[in-house]
Formats: structure tokens, C-alpha cells, sequence
């Protein structure tokens, strides 16, 4: 039987004025039912993209898949008419979407807005929907729910509009949930709020989930599966654990890196990665890395890695991974006091 | 929400009182030039009996201030005068041309409204095409068209051409004839006076619905399986709207008085052409009584416009906004 | 902006359309089809059928008030006065008045009504009704611009003055005379009388709604109103039945109203005007269409340009306070230098002609070139200027035409600087609004300017006596000659009709060695028919005669 | 949606309420692409306005008009006559001449050369439109600036007077002025610029509101600099692409304003050619001699079309959003 979702060696190019940006530029990955697939990377590193991919949201023009393929239960996405498209968009797959503040329409109330994908996919009467809205309301924790749904977007805290958000995604019963930076724009304790409904929803739903974040300690605590990228490209793929405990690329080392930590005393310094991602039109030869990495060497600006499978079902894309010295010396602090 | 409305009454009255304290000041003998009522006869001298015969009734004898007050003593009774020129109430005089203007107005907004914002949703939907270059094009060209040019334009193609030619013509004038029913003649004028603002609808549209289309929600209205048309129609227009709604309703306001020159390309029988003629020839009452009414109009309806804006947009409620 | 390649398609097209408008609009020249003319000879009178007019927005179509030429059409339609002027015999004939008697000096005047005639609500005309119309128009509280008509009459002053109700000269001496007893001799009376604004109206209608009587006047005229009057947009009249004259072919008369020329005469190509005004511009083009009336007031299809001559002059009014010109020799020279024929020909293209005295053609008593200074001539205008002591304009400072703007005379205005400018005159030209214009005028403030005057009557006192007689407000020269003033009391006295034409016309000449005003053009009338009107006269002072004509077709 | 916005929609009149929208949009994936590569603001305005073909060809367009305009007397009279002269004795074969070799736009009914005086007129079309918006911009600028500045009393007394003459009706009023001053260029250009000023001051205001309380302003003012040092140095910088971009269009908007009074005869007075003017001399010669109508049409169309269209461009440029 095929995956739930498989993403194929997707290259997502924009084709602007000033030149192409490979925004994805060759990322395959696949999910099962129940899994959770964390995706890490800094801003700009495509992973957006490949979520907004996936959910065929990327205006065309300007973007463009060159190569690649997406399937849902073996079937190109790709391929698919725009009808068919739509009837999985929000019903069987759906997206909570970074910013709550902004991402609900301000002139419709809530309950209004949760019912809509009830009322497009599962063609539900006014009633009933607004009913079903009422309970999902329920289901992500707004109290009052039935007086709530009435409200509008304004009227609600940031916490709840992401709690209302969720409940748009989760109204149809999706097979896979797309969270991108579900919690980047709340407070740190209704952060934590959102990623135990999130995952107490996935308990209940046995939905999979695809978490997209910047925030490596966010996707320790859900995450089956972890995919770094970098500059459009998967740098190091593995189980949460591989990736979190014995992390191979150098990329990673510096998201780790730049985690606050708890469990160290207070005095740890965070370790931001130094310099900027790169420009996607002008990627530098070789590794993209190289230009920020400080373990590069001469190979490095010949030749890029591609994923190699280092142990098994760990990946990662840097020339010296498979060296396990190389690995232990540059990265040791990190997995011992993990 | 009331105590909005009563608070922007409120700001009403002094602009009210401005504008007439304003008209009155330049109503006063010697500030614009020429004696009123010498202008009566025209170049035939005034008899002196005419003469002091309209000074006794209008009090033009007693100091301005004293008229002030005689003028707004009559207009809270509803007396707005008598025209010196036309010798009939003014009131009635209103009457008679405020209703043509505010037709003419009403479907010149109505052609506005869909051709504007059918222009502007076609040329933001399809930004860049054929279709937005030649919308972006006719729009910057409407707005920079003398209006009464255009008028004598259409009346010489639809009106003249197109019945040398044996077309359909139109009527090019007035309000009413025997060959045409009444609602032809308003067909070149509405569109004259609804070019510039035609124009200005569209831009406004599509600059507000690109905009709207880079919103958030936009995309999470896409992400729920909503078709591209559904989710501009029902999630964006509403949004992208609402200042098309502001600009037409104070574009209403505007044209209330600002219709002069297609009233008198079209000779219809408008507000906008009688007070211009009561200002040459200084027949005050009429210009007082029009200019307060339409003042009083223009304020009305832009209550109207922010009263309708906390319908439209539940984010705005006034008691909160108040500082 | 970041244009797709096609999309530059669509800035061509723009570019087309563009192209197509001016085209379009180029091609508009008119391309002069001659109508095929039916001879009027063999045509007989038809009856029905509305006659569509031209009018602008009258003031007033109450007797009350009939001042300006609009309201004055449609009263004359709805009201007939005692007497009634004949243009073609240049002669008054009797309308309301069957005939009338005049005394030894002139003073008073005995009218005989013709009985049984009615207003168009059924009631008698009485002498009763013409006491009562008169008062009412004397009476300050109606507030007519026009009064001034029954100056003459005796009481005048008191009534005018608020201190008596009623005119002391007017009596009603039974149903059907009415006795008329003037202040002073004055033997034109007659023609005054044959104004449509003072014509009768009945009492018991006004007095019941005075409003509503304006709105919808009662006459005696040949027509009455179908509806009231709807301001700006028309004025519908029908046929009365029981009119005592001669009735009417046409069934009605719809004044169409316009605020200019410009626009009926659209309306009029659109063929739903049968009469109107042709903007100056497009006169020759309208008489090659349309051809041209014969007699200059008559049109026939085929012969519908009107272009006879008015009772109004178009004249520079020169201040002769003014410190440069008291000086009559530089008024005979700006007055020789003026190139009357090019106004004539370019601005009115025709349809005004080149005046030669301040009386116009038409008026009883005209003479062509009373005004020896009113004439092109460039030596004589040298000579002026020279023995004004400005040769070539040597001394001469820049002088100040005044105008008002907005009424189309800026292209007079225009050539009457460039000929001045070509005898070494400079003039610099001053416009501004009507309102201001009057008073500079009034105050004296001024060099010259232009006016225009209308005869009420065609008499040559209506314009000598308002425009010279000293201290008249109409005297805007500020002229002021003893002779001329007793010559005019003397002339107003003179019961012989000849002997009285000879006065006036001595005064004009007087008048037009000082130069008081400088005569520029004589109206004329720039009218055009329909092809469907026969035999629609506009006669010299801008009356139609809706009695004669007919509809075809 | 600031409040202020709401609170007051009067504040803003027709014309900013149109032209503040923005035609060309933000590119936002293009500007993140490019952005961060070092430049100033002008020339990065100006390299973003040589992309934009239409204002590139409405500023053409201006310098042309400008160029023709001011260079009118040394050429125009030679080949094609002065704009008023006439030569009475002749005017009647020159009348009404259609386009040809000798008077390529044809004669009107004095025998003047439409073509001279279309060149004249636009003498006079462009003064009055740089001159009214100069008046413009200076009494907005002051009273927008007090306004902003002190706020309180002196904010309400501007924004009052400001509704005042909002309510009027906006022609109604040039031509009441335009009484109480007389006839004349200057009467022209001090009512359009008298009557404007509402529209610049609001823009100013809300220019300067929103950088008042900016932190660098505040650290100015501790470091005890004056107020109008403030203004200048700090406020105005920031206020005044708006300001640019307001009043190209404010250019072309007065040039209608100008022909549109002429046409009513209330404008610049004959003979002075202006393109209003020969508008209504026209409107008698429709049928006969539709050329009269047709250049000076399309000059008030082309070169008012050309502010639009630069200003338009200005603002992509300038990335001005009038709406704060």
C-alpha cells in the first residue's frame, strides 16, 4: 500500500524578474497515518514552500514544479485536475497557518468560518454546520463555545483565533494536518497550549502531521520524524531521536546550538549561527552551507552532498557525515548531555 | 454607537455655522463686487421702487449681523426666502431642482458602482493580462478627460452621429421629450458625470482586492477547498469593498453639488447650473439656501458612509474608537 | 508597472481607440445636404400639430412681469394688450382695443374693447380687468422690473412711491372703455400699449392664488396653458377656443427650455425642435442646409435661417466724464477707426449688420447713417486722433476697454483692440463679471465698455430718451446736453406724427456729432424653422406669430 | 485600519481618497529576492521609476509640453502667428480655417492659428497648474504642520476649517472666490490653491502624526533641539515623498480645474489663449469646425493623462501609501 503522502524529489521554482529562485530544489519525504514529520530550518529555507506544495497553494506564475512529485495515497497531486485538487485541499488535507492574528477574515464570525470547509466538502445545511462548528469549537478548548462561534476574529486573544484556526483545519477529519509555525506568533505558555492540543488532537484523530518550525526543542517533544532543510534542500533526515540526540550535519549542530536549554545552567550561552542564508537566485558552489560552516574545507565549495543514508533511516547531506570521528569531535558536548 | 452618532452631530454644528457665517461675510455689501439687487433689471436701470422695495424685504438695511440672525431665525421655520432675480421662493426653488440632481447622481453612483468595481475585480484578478493594462490605461485616460469635453464628445457621437448614420441614437439633452421615454435622457449624462469617479471606483477596487489578495486569509480561505472565484467573491470583495463604499458614498456628496458642468453641457435641470447662476448674479438667497442644503446633505451622507462602515466592518465600534 | 508582452497589446488598442475618437470627431464637419425645398406657394394652411420652441428660462410669463425676451414669447402667446404693432405696415393696429380715441394734446387716451372676448377660464375681458392689471404692475409689493411702462401714466410716482394704491389716469368708464388720462403729452403711447405686459388679467384667478397664476397664467390670448409651467424643462400651451380673434392653425405650442443655444441646437439637429436659435459658428452652415427665409422673418421649409433685423443695438459706451474722453474728436476716432463690416462678417458671420446710427433698422423713423462717426474709415480716424491732439497716438496713454465676460463678446471686444491698435491706439481690455461690470458702469469707474439696448416699442424715444436725456440711470455716458434735453421734452409734446419722427431724428443726429457711444452692430435675428413649419414670422422685436403659422408632416 | 481612519472619514476628500490607493502594488517576492542590496532612497526611486514606461512617457510628455511652451516665442509666432493676433482686415478670409499646410490645427473664427495658440495655452495651463499646487502645498504644508505639531485647539481650528471647505462644493467655491477677486491668472491660481489646501495639510498631518512620536524624533527633542529644527531635519524628510507624489497629481487636477472654469467664462479671460477658453469658444462651432474642440481636447487630456501617469509612477517609486 502507498504512503499516506509522499513527497518525491519536489523542485519548487519561482520565476521572477531578477531570476530563478529554487525556493525547493529537491525534497522527498514521506508520511504515514498517525506519524508526525517535524520540518526544521531557518527562514527561507524552503520549507513553507514545500508545505504550501503540498496543499497546491503557490501561485502559478510565479512558481513553478520543475521536477518532482507529489502523491496522497499514491495519487499525483500534481497531476490532479484543479477540481480534485480542491476536494482534498481542507478536506483531507489542511493547514493551521502561522500567523492566527491575520489568517482569520476579519468580517465573518468565527462559527461562520470553521462551518465553511463543513459546508463546501461534507455539503452541510447552514444549521448543521454552524451546529458541527459549534462543536469542533468545543473540541479545541474555547469555553462558551456556542457564544464564541458568534463572536468575530478581533474579539478573540491570539491563543484562541490559533484554537479557531485548528478547528477550520480539523472540521472534515483531515488525513494529514500541515501546521506551519503554529506557535511562532503566540506567548511562550500558550504555545505550549497549542502543541498538547495539537498533539492530543492527533491522539484522537489519528491524523498525521506535518509540523513546520524553526524551533528545534518544538518538534523534540512531537516529532516521529525530523527533516532539517537548508536553502531549499533536505540537509539531514531521520527519527526525532537521531536527529535530536546524534545529529550529523553541521546545520543541525548550529539550530541545536542555538537553543535556549534548560536543562545546563543558566549561564549557557545560546550560539546563534553566524552570517545570512543565501540568496536562492545565486546559490554558492558546492555546499550551501560552506559559507557559514565551521568545518568546511576545501571539498566543499567543489561539490554538494545529497542525502546519504548514514545509519539506517538517518540521513544527512555533508561530506563529512559518515566520518564518525569527524562527527563525535564537532558535536559530542551536544548528544553526551542529551 | 448612538453617542457616535451624537458626537458627529454635534461636530456638524460648527462646520454648519461656518459655512453660513462664511457666505454671510461675503454676502456683505461691498465685499464681492456689484449691488444685488441693481442686477435685477439687468441693463435697464432698477426703478427705485423696485428697489427699496427688496431691500424692505430682505432687511437689507439693518446691519449683518442682525440678518445673520433673521436668516437662520426663517431657516428654523423653514423659510429659506425669495430669490431677488426669480422672485420665487427659494424653497420651492429647491425643491424643484435638488430632486433632478439627486437622480442623476443616484445612477451616475449606480453605473459607478458596476462598472468601477467590475473594472477594478477584473483587472486585479487578472493583474498583468490584457485586461488590467487596458483597464489600468482607460482609467489614468477617464480621470484625466475634461469632463465637459467628453459630454460634447458623446453628444456629438451618440446623440447626432449615430442618427446621421441611422443607429440607435440618444437624446443629448433635458430630462424629458416626446420621442424618448424619461429614463433615455439620463443616459449620456449619468455616464459624463460618472467617468472621473467610474475610474476612480476601479482603481480603488483593484488596488484594495490586490491587496486583500495578499492577505492571510486569503490563503487560508484557499486552503479550505474553496474555488479561486469563491474565494475572491466571498472572502475578498467584502474586505476590498469596504473603501469603494466610503468613496462612493462621499463621491454622493460630492456630486450633490459638484454637477455644474454636466448640468450644463446636458441642460438638465440640476442645482448645480442654478446656484452657479445665483452666485453670478448675486441672488444670495438662492445661493444660501442651496449651499446650506447641500451642506447639510454632504454631512448626512458622510454620517451615513461611517454609520454603514460598522455594518460592513465589525472590527470598527465606535464607542471603543473614541478617545 | 511590469507589463506582460501581450499586454502591450492592449496600450495599442488604447492607442486606437484614441486614434478612432479623433478621427471620429474630424470627420464632424457636416456635410452640407440641401433639403429639398416645397414651394409655400401652393400650400394651404393645415391645422394641428404642436409647435416645438426654443426658449431659455423665462423669469416671468405673468404680465406682471414681462421684461426679458423669453417670458415676453410665451406672454404674448397667452395675452393680447390693447394694441398690437404690424411690422409688415410698420403701423399699430387694434388687438384688445377694437379702436381708441386720443385728445387734443395727446394726454388722454380713450380705448374701446372688443366685446365679448374672455379669458381662458370663461370670464368677460372688462376694462375693469386691464385697471386692475395696470395697478398691479405699478404696485411695489409685486416687485415688477417693468413698471416702468406706465411711467407716463398719471399717478405713477404716488403708486410707485407706496403712497396710493391705485393709478389716478386709469378708469374703467364701462365694461368695455377704458379712459387712460397721461401725465404729460406723449403721442407713442400707442405703442406702448401694444405690450404684452400690459395686457389685462383677471382678478378674481390671480387673487384666489397668485403663485399658482404665475405658474399658469389666465389670458385672453390665442393660447392657454395646458399644465403649469415646469421650470427648466417646459412650457406646454394649447389652442383657446373661444379666442375672439382669429383662431390659431397649429393645436399648441410646447416652449422647450434650454440654458443655451448651443444645446437646443443639438435638440434641433436631433429634429425635436421646430424652432431655435443658431449659435453664432454655425450660421453659414445651418443657412446652406437649411436655406435661407427670403424676407428675413418668414420660414418656410426650404427657406427656414431667419436673419432679419432686430429692434436692439450693440454699442461701446464711452464715459464722456472720463479725463481722456471728454474729448469728443478721440470718441469720432475711435468710433471711425472701428472695423464694423469684420465684426459683422466674423464673429456674427453675417447676421448682424454694421450700425450706422444708435437707432436700429425697423424702428419707426430710422435713418440710415444718423451717427456720421458710425463708419470705417482708417484716414478720417487718423485725423481724429490728430486733431485730438494724439497723432498716430503720440500722448496717448493705453486705454481700458471694459466688458463683461461670459456673454461672447470677447471676439468683439478682440477686434475692436486690433483696429485701435492699428490707428496707434493701445487698449488693454478689462473683463469681469456682469455683477461688477454693472457697477463700474454705474460708478463711472470706466473709460468704455460695451452695452446692448432692446426697444420695448419701435420708437425712437425708447432710445433717446433712457440713453441721453441728462441724469437718466440708463445714461451711462454720462452724457449731458441741454439742447438734446429740451429737444426731447419738445419732440414727446409733438402731436403730428411726422413732425414728431423729424424731432427725434434731429436729436439723433445731434446726439451723433458728440459720440456719446459708439454704434457697433444692429441685431439680427439667427433663427432657423424646422421643414415641417410653414409660414412662421419672427417679427423685428423677437415675437413669433403662432397664429399664421402651420404644421406639415 | 487606523482608528483615526474611522473616526473622522471626512478628513479625507474624494481625490486622496482615490488617489492614495496604490496602482502598482508591492512585488513581494521579487522585493524580498532583491532587497538588501545597498542604495539610497533616490536612486532607488529613480531606477524603479525608469522601469515604469508609463510614467517614463507622462514625464516625457511634460518636458515637451514644458520645452514648447517656454520656447514658444522664439519660433511659434514665426511660422504659425501669434496666438491673439488679428488682422481685421483680413479675419474674414481666415476665419474657420480646417487644418492645412499654413495652420496645421486650423484657424478659429478670429483667424487666430489654433496650433499657436494651443502652444500658448499651454503656457498657461501649466503655470496655473505648478502655481495653484505651489499655493497649495504652502498654505497645506503650514497648516498641516500646526496642526500635527501642537495638536489640541490648533489641530481641531485646522481640521474644522479644513471640513469647511470640504462641504462646500468645490467649483462653487473657485467661482465665489474668483468673484470676490475679479478676473485674472492670479484670481486663477489663489482660488484653485486656496480651495486645495485641505487635501495637502490632511496629508502632511498624518505624514507627521505618524512619525511624531517615532523614538529618533523623541531623541532629538530631549537632546533639545527646536521645534521647527524638529520639523525640518526629522519630520520633514519622512513627509515629504507624500507630498511629491500628492502634488504631481494635484497638477494635473488643477489644469482641469483651470479649463473648467474658462469654460464656464469664469477663468483666465480672453483673448489670452488657454486651452478652456478655446473649449468654449468651440462648443459654438461644434458642426462647422469641430477642430476648435478637438487639440485643445486632447492637449488638456494628454498632458493632464501625463501628471496622472507620473504621479502613478511616483508612488510605486516612492512606495508611498498615502493611507497611514
Amino acid at each position: 500500500m502507498p504512503p499516506l503522502l509522499e513527497v518525491d524529489d519536489l523542485h519548487m521554482h519561482f520565476f521572477t524578474r531578477d531570476g530563478i529562485v529554487k525556493a525547493v530544489d529537491g525534497v522527498s519525504f514521506s508520511l504515514e497515518p498517525r506519524e508526525t514529520l517535524g520540518v526544521v530550518g531557518e527562514s527561507g529555507s524552503g520549507k513553507s514552500v514545500t508545505a504550501l506544495s503540498i496543499m497546491r497553494l503557490i501561485p502559478e506564475p510565479p512558481g513553478k514544479v520543475v521536477k518532482g512529485d507529489i502523491r496522497f495515497r499514491g495519487d499525483s497531486i500534481l497531476a490532479m485536475g484543479e477540481k480534485e485538487q480542491r476536494k482534498l485541499r481542507g478536506n483531507r488535507i489542511a493547514m493551521i497557518f502561522q500567523d492566527p492574528m491575520t489568517s482569520l477574515n476579519p468580517v465573518y464570525r468565527i462559527g461562520k468560518q470553521i462551518a465553511e470547509p463543513l459546508r463546501i466538502h461534507k455539503n452541510m445545511s447552514r444549521k448543521d454546520s454552524w451546529d458541527a462548528a459549534v462543536e469542533l469549537l468545543k473540541q479545541v478548548g474555547i469555553p462558551q463555545a456556542a457564544d464564541r462561534a458568534r463572536s468575530y476574529p478581533h474579539e478573540f486573544s491570539g491563543g484562541m483565533r490559533q484554537r479557531a484556526m485548528i478547528a477550520i483545519a480539523l472540521a472534515c477529519g483531515p488525513d494529514v494536518l500541515i501546521a506551519d509555525e503554529p506557535t511562532t506568533a503566540l506567548d511562550v505558555t500558550i504555545q505550549a497550549q497549542i502543541l498538547e492540543l495539537i498533539q492530543e488532537i492527533q491522539a484522537r484523530t489519528e491524523s498525521a502531521i506535518i509540523m513546520i518550525t524553526h524551533d528545534l526543542g518544538v518538534v523534540a517533544d512531537v516529532a516521529d520524524h525530523v527533516l532539517v532543510m537548508y536553502a531549499g534542500r533536505a540537509v539531514e533526515f531521520g527519527t526525532a531521536d537521531d536527529v535530536f540526540y546524534r545529529p550529523l550535519h553541521p546545520y543541525t549542530w548550529g539550530l541545536l546550538e542555538s537553543l535556549p536549554r534548560h536543562d545546563v545552567d543558566e549561564k549557557g550561552q545560546l550560539c546563534p549561527i553566524k552570517g545570512q542564508p543565501p540568496s536562492l537566485i545565486n546559490l554558492p558552489q558546492g555546499c550551501a552551507f560552506r559559507p557559514r560552516c565551521a568545518y568546511s574545507q576545501g571539498v566543499c565549495t567543489m561539490e554538494r552532498s545529497g542525502l546519504v543514508e548514514i545509519t539506517p533511516g538517518h540521513f544527512s547531506a555533508c561530506q563529512f557525515s559518515g566520518d564518525s570521528g569527524f562527527v563525535e569531535k564537532a558535536c559530542g558536548f551536544l548528544s553526551r548531555e542529551r | 454607537m448612538l453617542t457616535y452618532i451624537g458626537r458627529r452631530i454635534l461636530q456638524m454644528i460648527p462646520v454648519f455655522i461656518g459655512v453660513t457665517i462664511l457666505l454671510f461675510i461675503l454676502r456683505a455689501p461691498g465685499v464681492l463686487p456689484g449691488d444685488p439687487i441693481k442686477l435685477i433689471t439687468g441693463e435697464r436701470a432698477i426703478s427705485p421702487a423696485l428697489y427699496n422695495q427688496i431691500v424692505k424685504e430682505n432687511a437689507l438695511d439693518k446691519p449683518l449681523w442682525y440678518q445673520y440672525g433673521r436668516w437662520m431665525d426663517h431657516l428654523f421655520h423653514g423659510d429659506l426666502g425669495e430669490s431677488y432675480q426669480l422672485k420665487r421662493p427659494v424653497a420651492d426653488i429647491l425643491i424643484e431642482k435638488f430632486p433632478n440632481t439627486l437622480k442623476l447622481a443616484l445612477v451616475a453612483i449606480l453605473i459607478e458602482c458596476f462598472m468601477g468595481m467590475a473594472a477594478g475585480i477584473l483587472s486585479a484578478v487578472k493583474r498583468y493580462s490584457f485586461w488590467d493594462v487596458l483597464v489600468t490605461l482607460s482609467t489614468s485616460i477617464l480621470v484625466s478627460l475634461p469632463v465637459f469635453w467628453l459630454g460634447m464628445i458623446l453628444q456629438v457621437i451618440f446623440g447626432i452621429k449615430f442618427k446621421e448614420w441611422g443607429l440607435p441614437y440618444l437624446p443629448i439633452s433635458g430630462m424629458t421629450s416626446a420621442d424618448f421615454p424619461g429614463w433615455v435622457h439620463y443616459v449620456l449624462p449619468a455616464v459624463t458625470l460618472a467617468s472621473i469617479s467610474t475610474a476612480y471606483a476601479a482603481r480603488i477596487t483593484r488596488s484594495q482586492l490586490l491587496e486583500v489578495m495578499g492577505q492571510d486569509y486569503m490563503r487560508t480561505a484557499s486552503a479550505k477547498g474553496l474555488t479561486g472565484g469563491q474565494v475572491i467573491w466571498r472572502h475578498g470583495l467584502k474586505n476590498a469593498l469596504i473603501p469603494v463604499v466610503t468613496y462612493l458614498g462621499l463621491d454622493l456628496g460630492a456630486m450633490v453639488g459638484g454637477t455644474i458642468l454636466t448640468e450644463t453641457v446636458f441642460n438638465w435641470p440640476g442645482i448645480g447650473f442654478q446656484i452657479y447662476r445665483a452666485i453670478l448674479s448675486r441672488d444670495w438667497p438662492i445661493v444660501l439656501g442651496a449651499v446650506v442644503i447641500i451642506v447639510i446633505l454632504v454631512m448626512i451622507i458622510n454620517l451615513l458612509v461611517d454609520i454603514s462602515y460598522a455594518f460592513l466592518d465589525p472590527r470598527i465600534r465606535y464607542g471603543r474608537v473614541a478617545k | 508597472m511590469k507589463l506582460r508582452k501581450h499586454a502591450w497589446i492592449g496600450l495599442v488598442l488604447g492607442i486606437i481607440l484614441v486614434g478612432a475618437l479623433v478621427a471620429l470627431a474630424g470627420c464632424g464637419g457636416g456635410t452640407a445636404t440641401t433639403t429639398s425645398s416645397s414651394t409655400p406657394a401652393g400650400e394651404q394652411p393645415v391645422k394641428g400639430g404642436t409647435l416645438n420652441v426654443y426658449i431659455n428660462e423665462p423669469v416671468s410669463i405673468d404680465p406682471v412681469d414681462l421684461e426679458e425676451s423669453e417670458g415676453t414669447q410665451v406672454g404674448q402667446a397667452l395675452f393680447d394688450s390693447l394694441t398690437t404693432f404690424d411690422y409688415l405696415t410698420m403701423k399699430v393696429g387694434p388687438a384688445a382695443a377694437a379702436s381708441w380715441d386720443v385728445n387734443a394734446d395727446a394726454s388722454v387716451f380713450t380705448f374701446h374693447l372688443v366685446p365679448g372676448a374672455k379669458f381662458h377660464d370663461g370670464t368677460p375681458v372688462t376694462a375693469g380687468d386691464f385697471v386692475y392689471a395696470w395697478n398691479r404692475l405699478c404696485d411695489p409689493a409685486n416687485k415688477s422690473n417693468v413698471s416702468y411702462h406706465l411711467a407716463p401714466v398719471k399717478g405713477f410716482d404716488e403708486v410707485q412711491a407706496g403712497t396710493v394704491k391705485e393709478l389716478s389716469g386709469v378708469k374703467a368708464i364701462d365694461d368695455n372703455t377704458l379712459e387712460v388720462t397721461l401725465s404729460y403729452s406723449f403721442a407713442d403711447f400707442i405703442y406702448v400699449v401694444a405690450h404684452p405686459t400690459l395686457a389685462p388679467v383677471p382678478k378674481a384667478a390671480v387673487e384666489k392664488d397668485p403663485a399658482a397664476f404665475s405658474a399658469a397664467p389666465v389670458g385672453n390670448g390665442p393660447f392657454m396653458m395646458d399644465g403649469t409651467w415646469q421650470h427648466d424643462q417646459s412650457i406646454q400651451l394649447k389652442a383657446f377656443a373661444d379666442y375672439y380673434g382669429k383662431k390659431p392653425n397649429i393645436d399648441g405650442i410646447a416652449f422647450k427650455i434650454f440654458k443655451d443655444p448651443e444645446t437646443a441646437f443639438l435638440e434641433f439637429k436631433a429634429g425635436n425642435l421646430d424652432w431655435t436659435m443658431i449659435p453664432t459658428g454655425q450660421i453659414k452652415a445651418t443657412q446652406d442646409q437649411y436655406g435661407t427665409s427670403d424676407d428675413g422673418y418668414t420660414g418656410n421649409p426650404g427657406k427656414q435661417v431667419q436673419l432679419g433685423s432686430e429692434l436692439s443695438i450693440y454699442y461701446l459706451v464711452v464715459n464722456t466724464k472720463d479725463d481722456i474722453f471728454k474729448n469728443p474728436d478721440l470718441r469720432q476716432a475711435v468710433s471711425l477707426a472701428i472695423n464694423r463690416q469684420a465684426i459683422a462678417d466674423t464673429v456674427y458671420e453675417g447676421t448682424r449688420a454694421p450700425a450706422t446710427s444708435i437707432i436700429p433698422p425697423g424702428i419707426v423713423g430710422y435713418e440710415d447713417g444718423a451717427f456720421p462717426y458710425s463708419k470705417y474709415d482708417v484716414e478720417a480716424a487718423k485725423a481724429a486722433l490728430t486733431k485730438a491732439g494724439y497723432p498716430n497716438g503720440q500722448g496717448l496713454p493705453e486705454l481700458t476697454l471694459s466688458c463683461n465676460s461670459g456673454g461672447g463678446h470677447e471676439d468683439v471686444m478682440a477686434l475692436v483692440q486690433a483696429d485701435l491698435k492699428a490707428i496707434g491706439i493701445n487698449v488693454k481690455t478689462d473683463f469681469t463679471e456682469w455683477a461688477a461690470y454693472l457697477k463700474k458702469l454705474d460708478d463711472g469707474t470706466f473709460q468704455f465698455g460695451r452695452l446692448g439696448w432692446v426697444a420695448d416699442y419701435p420708437i425712437i424715444d425708447n432710445f433717446v430718451y433712457p440713453l441721453f436725456k441728462s441724469g437718466s440711470a440708463d445714461n451711462k455716458s454720462k452724457y449731458e446736453n441741454p439742447a438734446v434735453d429740451s429737444a426731447l421734452e419738445a419732440a414727446r409734446k409733438t402731436l403730428d406724427e411726422s413732425e414728431r419722427i423729424k424731432a427725434y431724428q434731429a436729436i439723433v443726429k445731434t446726439v451723433g456729432q458728440d459720440t456719446p457711444v459708439i454704434p457697433i452692430v444692429a441685431y439680427k435675428h439667427h433663427h432657423v424653422t424646422s421643414a415641417r413649419v410653414f409660414n412662421l414670422i419672427l417679427s423685428p422685436n423677437y415675437l413669433l406669430d403662432f397664429q399664421d403659422c402651420w404644421i406639415k408632416g | 485600519m487606523a482608528p483615526d481612519f474611522f473616526e473622522d472619514p471626512r478628513r479625507r476628500d474624494i481625490g486622496q481618497a482615490a488617489e492614495e490607493q496604490t496602482f502598482g502594488g508591492s512585488e513581494a517576492l521579487a522585493e524580498t529576492v532583491v532587497a538588501g542590496r545597498g542604495r539610497t532612497l533616490r536612486t532607488d526611486a529613480w531606477r524603479r521609476l525608469r522601469k515604469n514606461r508609463l510614467a517614463l512617457a507622462g514625464l516625457v510628455w511634460i518636458c515637451f509640453m514644458i520645452i514648447l511652451a517656454a520656447s514658444a516665442d522664439l519660433w511659434v509666432p514665426h511660422f504659425f502667428g501669434a496666438p491673439t493676433a488679428i488682422d481685421t482686415s483680413k479675419v474674414a478670409q481666415q476665419s474657420l480655417l480646417s487644418p492645412s499646410a499654413d495652420h496645421p490645427f486650423g484657424t478659429d473664427k478670429l483667424g487666430r492659428d489654433i496650433l499657436s495658440r494651443t502652444i500658448y495655452g499651454a503656457r498657461v495651463s501649466l503655470i496655473v497648474g505648478v502655481v495653484a499646487v505651489a499655493i497649495m502645498v504652502v498654505i497645506g504644508l503650514i497648516l498641516g504642520a500646526v496642526a500635527a505639531y501642537y495638536g489640541g485647539w490648533w489641530d481641531s481650528i485646522v481640521m474644522r476649517t479644513a471640513d469647511v471647505f470640504f462641504a462646500f462644493p468645490y467649483i462653487l467655491f473657485s467661482i465665489v472666490l474668483i468673484a470676490l477677486l475679479g478676473f485674472g491668472l492670479q484670481t486663477v491660481f489663489i482660488a484653485i490653491g486656496v480651495i486645495g489646501w485641505p487635501s495637502i495639510a490632511r496629508v502632511f498631518r498624518s505624514s507627521i502624526l505618524s512619525v511624531k512620536n517615532n523614538e529618533y524624533v523623541d531623541a532629538a527633542r530631549a537632546m533639545g533641539a527646536s521645534t521647527p529644527r524638529i520639523l525640518f531635519r526629522h519630520i520633514m524628510p519622512n513627509a515629504v515623498a507624500p507630498i511629491i507624489v500628492y502634488g504631481t497629481m494635484s497638477i494635473g487636477g488643477a489644469i482641469l480645474t483651470e479649463a473648467a472654469l474658462s469654460f464656464l467664462g469664469v477663468g483666465v479671460q480672453p483673448p489670452a489663449p488657454t486651452w478652456g477658453n478655446m473649449l468654449s469658444e468651440a462648443r459654438s462651432s461644434l458642426f462647422t469646425a469641430p477642430w476648435l474642440m478637438l487639440y485643445p481636447g486632447l492637449a488638456i487630456l494628454t498632458t493632464v493623462l501625463a501628471f496622472v501617469l507620473l504621479g502613478d509612477g511616483l508612488r510605486d517609486a516612492l512606495d508611498v501609501k498615502l493611507k497611514e
